[in-house]
């Protein structure tokens, strides 16, 4: 069958008429959590009459950058994308400023000297969702502890800033030691695998740390096929909040998860509307997130929607 | 020998081992400026080890090369060619992705402003090629054209430089008697401007012919340095295949012709493709050897290909047995008893990185299909017995066919076909690149399958042998079938056919 | 033929001695849950999918092909299965998705054979098809969610043993039965015909086609079973992750196998040992502690290292100078 | 047409083919979508796109010889990495583009030396130079750099207006410059012809003492040096340098190589075809980011069936021409 209607075309200069038309320029759709902040942005888009034009990158920057393009080319009232990556903006928003297109910023900002660029941020902070991990491990153990890390795909945004974050906290309390740190890719194998080799190769595990729900859910199969216990031998902590994360931190085999909010689908339509209509908004919007202990896993578990 | 100039080439106890095989040991060659020099010795003997390691494609175990009187060892061809050694290899080895101009001129071609100057390349790539008597457009591919002339084309490449040596291994393998002849003038002329020229050639005729001075090699060692003139053909094959002469002519006589009335077999009508043979009609019964006669490139190839399913014919019928047979690929003639033996064996026939003994079960095999393998007992009795039936050397089943010599691939894709038992075998160049005693027990081969029931079409750049062996002879020109002649004519009706007038319009598609 | 398979052996000696030296414990084995449980356990069951892969690309590249799906295809029968299981813990439905799933595989096998042999178009770019759409096939079946099963019979696939790991168990066996259906019959010589000399192949009546179509097939089914292996062990298909690469991984443990990316003759137990052995070195990579940031560096010594060890020419210039003093 | 086509030799074919198609894709996509015609469109599919086409250029080379690179893409990372980095430190511009292509060179260079030297299948060792390429990356920094060096700003900024309103980058004149140059030097030079004759047959090559050890290891290095300008274009492109650039963008350039009609065994193929191969991968990436509906796995899959449809088409009109210039001859 096919998924691609007739729709979508037609439209070309949005300007004149009353509906906005947005260029989102996706990542890719990697994880869950990815696939969740589509969905929200296209349902969101749709609920507030906004013509969405979107693009999945395929995890490409470069395609991400084509896209903006291409939207820019189209004339678009408003451009919005995820830049998994701070840097590398700058040429494209220069064409979009020339054009004259605002440009909003999900998830992460991008490292630019000149702020005009975008209007707008609205993201998470992937090095405060670390400091949260670590803040609740120095809270909730006592003397010496081995902690294993199971990080995301070397070299993105939200690996590198949630060791940032975590080690930035853990650094208060000496007992406290990554005693080994590998990459999981942020998935379940991944993260199963690596931490299959740390059980042989690590003589105390206490806890575990992992950038994602996945990851961590990777490691509760090896951990369990060890053996032992996920929760109680061994502590897991993970950021993200998917359900699948959630369900198993209500079934106390994680202890503490970040959550990484993906529904930002609302607030970026209030703002995109705003941002045409010329209206003046914060440089800075941060998404509500909280994080979850497993009583308040057992209490949110049934409203989560992803 | 008592020559006042001293050797241009001289090879001093060359010694080459391959696993598993002692190709060369202890072999002294001398090749002298301004005369031909013929490097004799059967199949497997060693000519060709002992010139790619002149040439620098091997290095020897021990011995030493010299050139001019100085120590040389050349690490690869280009350095030889460098230092004036110009070859032409047993097999063509040029590129056929590239054109006819290229393969001629390709790292000595002419140049302009820093780059290659095509049209001057072209133009001095078709003077060369005119010089032997080849008139073929320099910007082709060279592999739109057959075997023989890219033989000539590798020709055309080494002797379109100056040169002090130049060695021609097996050259004529695939040319008429026109070409040949052409080939030897230029010869003649380069020798008589005192290039020295090594010649290897199965033809006792052109090595009588054009040599000066000839090499015997047998089973890797010297046998011997004689002048032409005092070595006559019978103490020659002697020398060669070590043993008395008297086998080989009674395997002469033995090809006795026969006519033949049995049932036509296989029955061709208005047969053609477009491009390559004009529609032709033509029977051929069992026990019957039809020759084909025509010059290079008068589509002979192309009729035993139609008749074989290689190519798909655009008109016309063929009829075994008396019923129609649709012809959908070489597998529907397999089954219909139909064998092809191809001229180009390391293209289209040897499978050269299996073993002897796969490459001469595969037609068997590719007909049984795959889930049913021939027994091991079974392929063990067939390959022993074609190893010996056709002197296959060495008699070891589990060699590489790329690690033989020439003829001796020769023989094991002529085994593969004999092993089906085919009704009709089609054979294209069988005798190329095969010694004096294996090509007269190929003859002979052919006529005992005839007189026991297998039609033979038998496709020979050499005249004699085809009209010695043919019960009937088909004539090609132009791709187009202009008469068939009785087993009993001679050479010369023949060749007075072949070279006859062009065919008139009509006649051509 | 046994001397080329000695040094690939040689490597995968050296790269668990490493192992031993730096943590002692590796090559411990100990029965946990009525299991063998250990190290060397865990190169088994996770290069179960890399090998099965590497042995249905064996006979791809053998023919002078190369199938970039195998990924995608793995990814789509772990949805394909996943989606059907849902929350049912029945090993019937297991069982069933499972059928579906290679059922499906197979037709895509047909698919790629269909494009290479039918149409003739290059292998690279024919299976480079599959390998782009297969993932939005696989994704569109999970609509981009990872989906987690509960179903025991289901995790027995990748996660089970008996005694040793069900999935090397299945590997091992399949690996068994093409090498003795490959032997036993003509077909691995028919296959390394077709690879070596397509047109002679050809001419001795050698059906190349039906051949070729067979291996895409085989190499789809193959592709199929690792996927379930990879999504079994974690009991979810990821339609993203799920045989990410692994087409690289196999491709590659096939050529350190000492088969050439050329075609024709192919080496079943070189394949076997280049899987362990790229298993080995990822294993090794997470037990010995390379940090994140070195392990491509690391990955990349240890590989050329293997295969200059391998290449017999640069065995010759090593070894040049102990044998011009002796 | 015909006269022209059936007087082209059959090789020209896929290359023919590739254009035409391309031809086609392009007039389809501008019938459907508004805008679409546009010579900034055109224009977009070589800026976005030059990095790629060098890439491609240095690609096909390798291809052409009978090997395989598969580290261009890690090296294209390492180039954005080295200027990112190099321009942080404080290095003066020439210096680092200097030291980039340097690094691109030998790493080539020795990639070429070990596949020739140790007869070690081009396969394994480039993927090795892929995993070294990417891993040295991540040694200089796991985070991405930014580029702030004004010059590189401004040269990454600036556009030249071509007649019609239509704008350029200098990427664009730099990859067409390099397809001149693989142009000049594949078809013009013996080293090129060469690379031609060792694809079609190495050993006869060897034989017909063509200096293929050389011209082995000199597409690798031709290959590594393309890589790391293409690397500078994509420094320019992105004004940042990552480990994670380029990811996967050794098969587009293969896919881009292959599409063009160039025979992954060697010795068949064209630059111009790859040139062709790059623009209809980005026409259809174009085509999709018009359509603007495509859910992430819809995008995937009409990716493929875009691809499905233009390598059958081709094969179609290569089948189609031969038999035709067959009956006509
Ligand atoms: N690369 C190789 N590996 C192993 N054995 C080889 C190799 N090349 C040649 N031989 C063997 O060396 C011997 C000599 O072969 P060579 O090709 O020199 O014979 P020849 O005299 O040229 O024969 P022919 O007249 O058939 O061409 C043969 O037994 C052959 O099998
Ligand atoms: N692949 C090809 N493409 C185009 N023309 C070809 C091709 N092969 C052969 N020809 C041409 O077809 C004609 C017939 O060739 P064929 O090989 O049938 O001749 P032949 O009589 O068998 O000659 P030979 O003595 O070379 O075997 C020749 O003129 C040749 O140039
Ligand atoms: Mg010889
Ligand atoms: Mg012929």
């Amino acid at each position: 069958g096919s998924g691609s209607g007739g729709a979508g075309s037609g439209t070309g200069n949005g300007s004149s008429g009353d509906t906005i038309t947005m260029g989102f320029a996706q990542v890719g759709a990697e994880s869950g959590w990815r696939t969740a902040n589509t969905k929200s942005i296209q349902d969101e888009a749709k609920a507030a009459g906004i013509d969405l034009k979107f693009s999945d990158a395929q995890q490409k920057q470069e395609n991400q950058i084509k896209a903006i393009r291409s939207y820019i080319q189209q004339k678009v009232d408003v451009i919005a994308f995820s830049p998994v990556v701070e840097t590398g903006w700058d040429t494209v928003l220069l064409e979009a400023k020339r054009a004259n297109i605002p440009v909003i910023l999900t998830d992460r900002a991008i490292d630019s000297d000149d702020t005009s660029l975008y209007k707008t941020f609205l993201g998470s902070d992937f090095v405060e969702e670390g400091r949260k991990a670590g803040d609740w491990l120095v809270q909730n153990v006592n003397g010496p502890t081995n902690v294993v890390e199971l990080q995301g795909t070397t070299g993105a945004a939200p690996a590198i800033d949630r060791k940032k974050g975590f080690e930035e906290k853990i650094a208060a309390k000496p007992d406290i030691k990554v005693v080994a740190s590998q990459t999981g890719d942020f998935t379940r194998s991944g993260g199963k695998q690596v931490m299959e080799a740390f059980l042989k190769s690590q003589p105390k595990i206490d806890v575990v740390y992992a950038h994602n729900d996945d990851m961590g859910l990777g490691a509760i199969e090896a951990i369990k096929a060890a053996g032992k216990v996920p929760g109680k031998d061994i502590k897991i902590i993970t950021v993200d909040a998917v359900k699948d994360g959630m369900t198993a931190l209500a079934n106390g085999e994680i202890n503490f998860i970040v959550e990484c909010n993906p529904l930002l689908g609302k607030q970026l339509m209030e703002l995109a509307k705003k941002v045409v209509k010329g209206e003046e908004v914060p440089a800075r919007v941060v998404t509500v997130e909280g994080t979850f202990t497993q009583e308040q896993a057992k209490a949110a578990l049934p409203q989560r929607q992803y | 020998m008592t020559e006042s100039p001293p050797p241009v080439v001289e090879m001093r106890g060359i010694s080459l081992a391959f696993p598993g095989v002692k190709a060369l040991q202890d072999v002294d060659f001398r090749l002298f400026p301004g005369e031909v020099h013929a490097l004799m010795g059967e199949n497997g003997a060693g000519k060709s080890t002992l010139i790619k390691t002149l040439t620098g494609v091997h290095t020897p175990d021990s011995g030493s090369v010299l050139l001019a009187g100085e120590s040389v060892a050349f690490s690869s061809p280009g350095q030889a060619q460098q230092a004036g050694i110009s070859t032409v290899y047993q097999e063509v080895n040029l590129c056929a992705n590239l054109t006819v101009a290229e393969n001629i001129l390709l790292g000595r071609e002419p140049r302009r402003f820093g780059g290659i100057d095509f049209p001057a390349m072209r133009k001095r790539a078709a003077e060369v090629l005119a010089r032997i008597g080849v008139h073929i457009d320099p910007a082709s591919v060279l592999e739109t054209h057959p075997i023989a002339v890219q033989q000539l084309v590798a020709i055309a490449r080494a002797i379109a430089v100056d040169c002090r040596v130049l060695v021609l291994d097996e050259p004529t393998s695939s040319l008429d008697a026109g070409e040949v002849a052409e080939l030897f003038r230029i010869m003649r002329v380069l020798r008589d401007e005192g290039v020295a020229i090594l010649f290897v050639s199965h033809f006792l005729d052109q090595v009588y012919e054009i040599s000066d001075r000839m090499t015997v090699l047998r089973n890797g060692t010297l046998v011997g340095e004689h002048l032409t003139s005092e070595l006559d053909r019978r103490d020659l094959i002697s020398k060669m295949i070590g043993r008395e002469l008297g086998a080989l002519e009674a395997i002469e006589d033995a090809s006795e012709r026969h006519s033949v009335s049995g049932p036509v077999l296989v029955r061709a009508e208005g047969l053609g493709r477009r491009g390559a043979i004009a529609p032709f009609d033509l029977d051929i019964r069992a026990g019957e050897v039809v020759g084909l006669a025509g010059l290079l490139g008068s589509g002979r190839t192309e009729l035993a290909r139609l008749l074989f399913g290689a190519d798909r014919a655009d008109s016309g019928r063929l009829i075994v047995d008396g019923t129609p047979l649709h012809l959908r690929g070489p597998r529907s003639a397999i089954a219909a008893g139909i064998a092809f033996c191809s001229e180009d064996r390391k293209g289209e026939g040897l499978v050269a990185d299996l073993s002897i003994r796969d490459n001469l079960v595969l037609a068997m095999q590719a007909a049984r299909g795959w889930s049913r393998p021939v027994s091991r007992k079974v392929k063990d009795s067939l390959v022993e017995k074609y190893l010996t039936a056709l002197d296959i050397r060495p008699a070891n089943p589990d060699a590489l066919v790329r690690t033989l010599s020439g003829g001796n691939q020769q023989k094991v894709l002529l085994a593969r076909w004999l092993v089906t038992e085919p009704r009709l075998l089609i054979l294209d160049e069988p005798t190329r690149g095969i010694d004096i005693g294996a090509k007269a027990q190929i003859q002979q081969l052919v006529t005992t399958l005839a007189a026991e029931g297998t039609a033979v079409l038998f496709i020979s750049a050499e005249l004699e042998e085809v009209v010695r062996i043919a019960d009937r002879i088909v004539v090609l020109r132009d791709r187009h079938k202009i008469a068939e002649l009785d087993g009993g004519s001679t050479i010369d009706e023949v060749v007075e056919l072949i070279a006859g007038d062009p065919v008139p319009e009509e006649v051509a598609s | 033929m046994k001397n080329r398979l000695l040094w690939p052996i040689l490597a995968l000696v050296a790269l668990l001695l490493l192992n031993l030296v730096v943590t002692p414990s590796f090559f411990a084995l100990r029965i946990q849950d009525g299991h063998l449980y250990g190290g060397l356990v865990d190169v088994l069951k996770n290069g179960a999918p890399t090998l099965l892969i590497a042995i249905g690309m064996t006979l791809v590249i053998a023919t002078r092909g190369i199938d970039l799906s195998v990924g995608a295809v793995a990814a789509i029968a772990a949805a394909v299965t996943c989606v059907h299981i849902g929350t049912s813990p029945d090993a019937g439905t297991a069982l069933a998705g499972m059928a579906i799933a290679l059922v499906l595989c197979a037709a895509l096998g047909l698919w790629n054979g269909f494009l290479v042999a039918g149409l003739g178009i290059q292998p690279i770019i024919a299976t480079l098809v599959l390998m782009t759409a297969g993932r939005g096939i696989a994704m569109l079946v999970t609509e981009g969610q990872i989906i987690t099963v509960n179903n025991d019979a289901y995790r027995q696939v990748g996660a089970g043993f008996v005694v040793l790991p069900v999935s090397i168990l299945i590997s091992l066996a399949v690996l068994g039965l093409v090498a003795l259906t490959t032997r036993k019959t003509a077909l691995g010589m028919l296959i390394e015909a077709v690879g070596v000399n397509p047109e002679a192949s050809r001419l001795a009546g050698v059906r190349s086609r039906t051949i070729i179509w067979t291996v895409y097939v085989f190499a789809a089914v193959c592709a199929g079973i690792a996927g379930l292996m990879i999504s079994s062990n974690v009991s979810a298909a990821d339609a993203n992750s799920n045989g990410l690469w692994i087409e690289m991984d196999a491709i590659l443990a096939v050529v350190i196998g000492g088969t050439s990316l050329a075609g024709g003759r192919y080496s079943l137990t070189g394949t076997l040992l280049g899987s362990l052995i790229i298993q080995t070195l990822t294993t090794t990579v997470y037990t010995i502690g390379v940090a994140a940031e070195v392990t491509l560096v690391f990955k990349a010594v240890v590989v050329i290292t293997v295969c200059l060890i391998q290449s017999p020419k640069a065995r010759a210039a090593l070894s040049f100078r102990k044998v011009a003093v002796s | 047409m015909t006269a022209l086509t059936t007087r082209l030799p059959a090789r020209f074919l896929p290359v023919l083919a590739t254009v035409v198609l391309f031809v086609i894709t392009f007039g389809a996509g501008s019938l459907r979508y508004d805008g679409f015609a546009s010579g900034q469109v055109i224009a977009n599919l070589f800026i976005d796109n030059a990095f790629l086409i060098v890439l491609a250029a240095g690609m096909t080379f390798v291809i052409l010889s009978g090997g395989i690179d598969l580290s261009v893409g890690s090296v294209v990372a390492l180039s954005t990495m080295v200027t990112a980095a190099g321009l942080r430190a404080g290095w003066p511009v020439p210096l680092v583009i200097i030291a980039v292509l340097l690094i691109g060179s030998t790493l080539g260079l020795l990639m070429g030396v070990v596949i020739h030297k140790f007869d070690i299948q081009p396969f394994i060792v480039t993927l090795a130079g892929m995993f070294l390429a990417r891993g040295l990356c991540f040694l200089i920094s796991v985070e991405s750099v930014s580029i702030k060096d004004a010059t590189f700003r401004e040269v990454a900024t600036a556009v030249i207006e071509l007649p019609g309103g239509v704008t350029i980058t200098y990427n664009v004149v730099i990859a067409l410059l390099v397809v001149l140059a693989a142009l000049y030097v594949l078809h013009r030079t013996r080293f090129g012809r060469t690379v031609y004759a060792v694809g079609g047959n190495e050993q006869s090559a060897l034989l017909m003492g063509l200096p293929t050890a050389r011209t082995k290891v000199g597409v690798y290095v031709i290959s590594g040096f393309c890589s790391a300008l293409a690397g500078l274009l994509f420094s320019l492109y992105m004004l940042s340098g990552y480990g994670l650039h380029a990811v996967g963008m050794e098969l587009d350039a293969i896919a881009a190589v292959v599409i063009g009609g160039t025979l992954l065994a060697g010795g068949l193929g064209y630059v111009l075809g790859s040139l062709a191969g790059v623009l209809v991968l980005g026409t259809i990436q174009t085509l999709i980011s018009f359509q603007g509906t495509l859910s992430s796995w819809w995008t995937k899959i009409v990716i493929g069936a875009l691809l499905l449809v233009f390598i059958a088409v081709q094969r179609g009109m290569i089948r189609g021409r031969r038999r035709q210039a067959a009956v006509a001859s």
